[in-house]
């Protein structure tokens, strides 16, 4: 069944883009498409798919292993070497040991950004990021976002209901509200 | 026209709802002649007795069971490679068809057994196979019941049609291997000498040819039944996405 | 008509069968008038 | 993969992993059927061989939501799906992790839960052999059974369901086999065959896990 | 509470749920055995009593950690706990859900996987009651299991692990019941104890099964 | 290990309290504990118990079950009817039938908050419960708060890093972080 018609987009090196929206307009839905996580019922995505790392509601922690474990093996599974200063940067330098499972809300989030840190990819698909982070926490982010992966030719699109303080264009999803006759899915053939 | 084009859901229907009707009858007729011909007018058996008369249910839901898996494997492969969904709803439609001849064919042999073999169930590979089968039909309904999305739902059955009718036969040569049955040995093949005598042989074609027309029309009947069903959720979902949007 | 020795044999893998196979028609056949009904519902409804 | 499976292995090591509980759950079924069937020598060790190897088929079942139901549930699949490692050594790392958490050690404890049901002693170098031909194979129908059902919620005993039947023909041999060999008939057949069988589990399924696993995915 | 019963049967018939799937699961292991074993009718029925009670028991166990590791999971668990109804019946309408979605099924299946068995005619009844009274001391002893291990991730087979010793007194004078039954001796004397085990548990587990849950939500 | 130490407050009938200070000190665990879910390392809660209804980071929705089944689940549990206006009051009247497990972030959020007016309980333990919801459904859940639930002697508490909005106090944990050396804990009795 469409959720979304008609959106389309496109990104240079260093570009980024925020996707608002009502609830369930559709964001995580485009996000995960772009991420090449479930098929587009039409249209096409351009060179996402192997540079792109997506960051969804869940944070994909596992309560058993330390901080520092979950993000050596990101980077390991991802081929990549953990930078060293990605502790300071989220924070979690006073965490490093802690097992995973008892971080607060917002500790673990901040645990799953840093995963994106540690991945090294360049299209960074963010769905609501910053969902528990205090406001200090959001700041630091956002910063980090907009020197850290921007500056260096980093792309990202980040689908959020609060203001990020990043001054990146923003593409409100409602006007692509599937309408009810929208043609595509699965269904269709039975119509 | 090629033959893809009844591939469309609508076509389909209108195709074949006109002819559910009449296979239903004409099997039921079929059945009807076969079986009151087995019932009533065929002698015993020198070895089985008027217990031989079982036999003319037994053979066809035996053959209707191992058949109907055939038909889900290639209605599985038609989804798989061409995406089809009727292929894929008439896989679904047939697997309870097989589950109850398979179930027949058990019950009835299994009733058969204990004059004959002095017990209900035997380890024999034959019902061992069948007992098997049984199970695959079982994970393969519980499968599509468990999964909510339709597409998915079909494309994990399907691959779960081919990987299961892998170890299907591989199981029969495992079973095979394991014990040496007590079952008939498979006396209705055309060349071989020691063919059943045509008092049984023909009444049994009748039987067979019965459970084939009824295969077919609950098959047709139930595609169509799963092809409104989708209609349904189509039309529903249709209509929520249309209320009105949010102020 | 005489089954002698296994009447109760044949009867009951008679009975059991037919019984089988008139409730998979008869499930199949209700569930398809079901929902030939409610489609005819939701077509009215939403068509 | 090595980054993946040695976090596997580190998860299942870990308090709550369920690393050695697979062996404990073989070791209570052994316990239990001499309860259940009674407690005379004879019959035990005629029915050891089978026991064990049924034993071990469900120690394995049991284990087999663990492969991919953690992962789905707090959101790391599709962040493994995406990472540079094509899904079918995804789930290939994913069995081997489930067999060396599992499989490995129901072989190295085999001979003494054999002692327990009074396997004789002739038998036990058979038992060992087909386990460990037997076991890797059910870790990877396994996993294709985990991938199947990993999008339904708690879809255990699903899986069950679905796993049981293939597991039918490791099954037969490698008790045949075992069987054999308690009886101190010729046991190279039914090896035979289960290493074939194994060999051509880990060609295949993975390919199969994988298109499952592109399907739960989306 | 009976809220609580029927959304538990409720959630037990829906998709995915596990209704029938311990019934499937006590079938195959049934099925299995004889694979294992192999096909001779004499020695199969004379485990049958034994491992149609062991199949019981592993299928009643493996349902366990529904129990309460779902409502955990998605959060509802202290939603429940701090509903008007006193724990011990939140325990007492768990137990009586998973009786209801796995107990009673395997009792009314019992008779079918009895002749798959061999399981000689005259032993029926005998398994049938002691089913019927052992499979609710099951539940509700699993339940208290299930209590203790909720807060563990996917504490499946320490679960497995905790329960099976508490399970072997059931087990024991159960098994024990269909075996004489099989025989043809009284078994008046295991029935009784077996009924005694099963409203000791019924008056007493809902409490320690309450006190587990207290500990585990803090 | 204490978390946070020499925290007071007394709310009457139809007073709110805010809880805000940075992620990870101890937000949760306060709430928590004045519902009864943990017991404190010392001190009292009062008056609380019976009659508080908590909402903590996960909903508890059950995928299997329709919006109108959770809700009728949770009011019977609680012996209270299902109010007429609940699903018009989260905006959830077009989800009714739809399963729980297909809702989007944000409206399975207000499927959790919906649980709240449902259950009739007067003090109200919130752990961010505006986390995923957009600008509108946060406004919306605001005058919820302040008209159906405050204005009838209710009671809340609110531990968020978002303004709500609401004009009410505000109490910030962050003086109250214990110190490392605080005493308590079940360690104690080993020093
Ligand atoms: C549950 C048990 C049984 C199962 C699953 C079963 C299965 C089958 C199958 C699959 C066939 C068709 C095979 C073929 O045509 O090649 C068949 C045929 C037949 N079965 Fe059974 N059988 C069972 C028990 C019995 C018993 C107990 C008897 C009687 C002693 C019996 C007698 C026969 C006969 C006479 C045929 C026809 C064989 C022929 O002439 O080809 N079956 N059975
Ligand atoms: N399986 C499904 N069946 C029907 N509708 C679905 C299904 N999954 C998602 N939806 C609907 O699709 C729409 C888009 O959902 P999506 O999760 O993309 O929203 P969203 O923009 O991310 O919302 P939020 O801000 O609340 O996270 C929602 O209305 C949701 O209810
Ligand atoms: N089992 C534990 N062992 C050690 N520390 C823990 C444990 N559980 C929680 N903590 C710590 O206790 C502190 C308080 O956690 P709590 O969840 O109450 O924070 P919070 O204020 O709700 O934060 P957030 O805004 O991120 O949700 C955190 O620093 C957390 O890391
Ligand atoms: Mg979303
Ligand atoms: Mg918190």
């Amino acid at each position: 069944m469409p959720v979304l018609t008609g959106v389309s987009f496109r990104l240079a090196p260093g570009e980024g883009l925020v996707l608002r929206g009502a609830n369930g307009i559709g964001k995580t839905t485009l996000l995960r498409t772009v991420a090449g996580l479930q098929p587009p019922l039409s249209g096409t995505i351009e060179g996402a798919g192997e540079r792109a790392g997506y960051a969804s509601h869940a944070d994909g922690i596992k309560p058993a292993l330390t901080v520092a474990e979950t993000l050596q093996f990101w980077a390991d599974l991802y081929r990549a070497e953990l930078p060293e200063d990605v502790f300071e940067l989220f924070d979690l330098a006073d965490l490093r040991d802690r097992s995973a499972g008892t971080l607060s809300a917002g500790q673990g989030r901040r645990l799953g950004l840093a995963r994106l840190a540690v991945i090294g990819r360049e299209v960074l698909l963010l769905d609501e990021p910053t969902v528990s982070l205090d406001a200090f926490s959001v700041k630091r982010f956002a910063s980090f976002l907009r020197e850290r992966h921007l500056a260096r030719g980093g792309i990202a699109v980040i689908a959020t209901h609060i203001d990020l303080g990043l001054d990146l264009p923003t593409l409100d999803l409602t006007p692509y509200r599937a309408a009810h006759d929208a043609a595509g899915g699965s269904d269709e053939a039975f119509l | 026209m090629s033959i893809w084009s009844y591939a469309n859901p609508r076509k389909f229907l209108d195709t074949t709802e006109p002819w559910v009707p009449w296979l239903m009858w004409l099997s039921a007729a079929v059945l009807a002649v076969g079986l009151v011909w087995g019932f009533f007018f065929t002698p015993e058996a020198e070895r089985f007795g008027s217990s031989v008369k079982i036999i003319y249910l037994h053979v066809p839901s035996a053959l209707m069971a191992i058949n109907a898996w055939l038909m889900m494997l290639v209605a599985s492969l038609i989804w798989l490679i061409r995406r089809h969904h009727v292929s894929a709803l008439a896989a679904r439609a047939a697997a309870p068809v097989g589950l109850v001849m398979t179930l027949i064919a058990l019950v009835t042999g299994a009733i058969w057994g204990q004059p004959m073999w002095g017990t209900w169930w035997a380890w024999d590979p034959r019902l061992t196979s069948f007992l098997i089968l049984f199970l695959f039909y079982l994970g393969y309904i519980a499968l599509w019941a468990a999964i909510p999305d339709p597409d998915s739902a079909a494309d994990l059955t399907s691959v779960l049609c081919l990987v299961g009718s892998v170890f299907a036969v591989l199981s029969r040569y495992a079973v095979n291997f394991w014990n040496q049955g007590l079952h008939q040995g498979a006396s209705l093949s055309l060349d071989k000498q020691e063919n059943v005598a045509d008092v049984f042989w023909v009444p049994l074609l009748v039987c067979m040819a019965g459970f084939v027309l009824l295969f077919l029309a609950l098959v047709l009947l139930r595609t169509g039944t799963e092809i409104r069903a989708r209609r349904i959720g189509a039309l529903r979902a249709r209509a929520r996405r249309s209320e009105p949007v949010r102020a | 008509m005489d089954l002698g020795r296994y009447a109760a044999e044949v009867i009951s893998a008679w009975g059991v069968s037919l019984a089988l196979l008139a409730a998979l028609v008869w499930w199949s056949v209700r569930r398809d008038r079901r929902v030939r009904a409610e489609l005819e519902r939701t077509e009215r409804d939403h068509g | 993969m090595r980054a993946l499976l040695t976090r596997d292995l580190r998860l299942a090591v870990r308090a709550g992993g369920g690393f050695g509980l697979g062996l404990a759950f073989f070791l209570i079924v052994v316990v239990l059927v001499p309860f259940g069937v009674g407690p005379e020598a004879d019959i035990l060790a005629r029915i050891a061989p089978g026991i064990l190897w049924v034993a071990a088929l469900l120690a394995a079942l049991l284990s087999l939501d663990r492969i991919f139901a953690l992962d789905h549930e707090d959101g790391s699949l599709p962040l493994l799906a995406t990472a540079p490692l094509p899904l079918e050594m995804l789930a290939l790392a994913k069995a081997a992790a489930h067999w060396v958490t599992t499989g490995l050690p129901l072989v190295v404890a085999a001979p003494l839960l054999g002692v327990l049901l009074h396997l004789p002693g002739q038998a036990m170098p058979w038992l060992l052999v087909s386990l460990a031909l037997g076991t890797p194979a059910l870790s990877l129908i396994g996993t294709f059974g985990a991938a199947l059902t990993v999008g339904l919620r708690r879809g255990g005993l699903l899986l069950s369901l679905i796993v049981l039947p293939l597991y039918v023909p490791v099954l037969i041999f490698g008790a045949e086999a075992a069987r054999r060999g308690a009886e101190g008939l010729p046991a190279q057949t039914p090896l035979l065959l289960l290493a074939g069988i194994g060999l051509g589990c880990a060609a295949l399924l993975p390919f199969a896990t994988a298109a499952a696993l592109r399907v739960t995915l989306r």
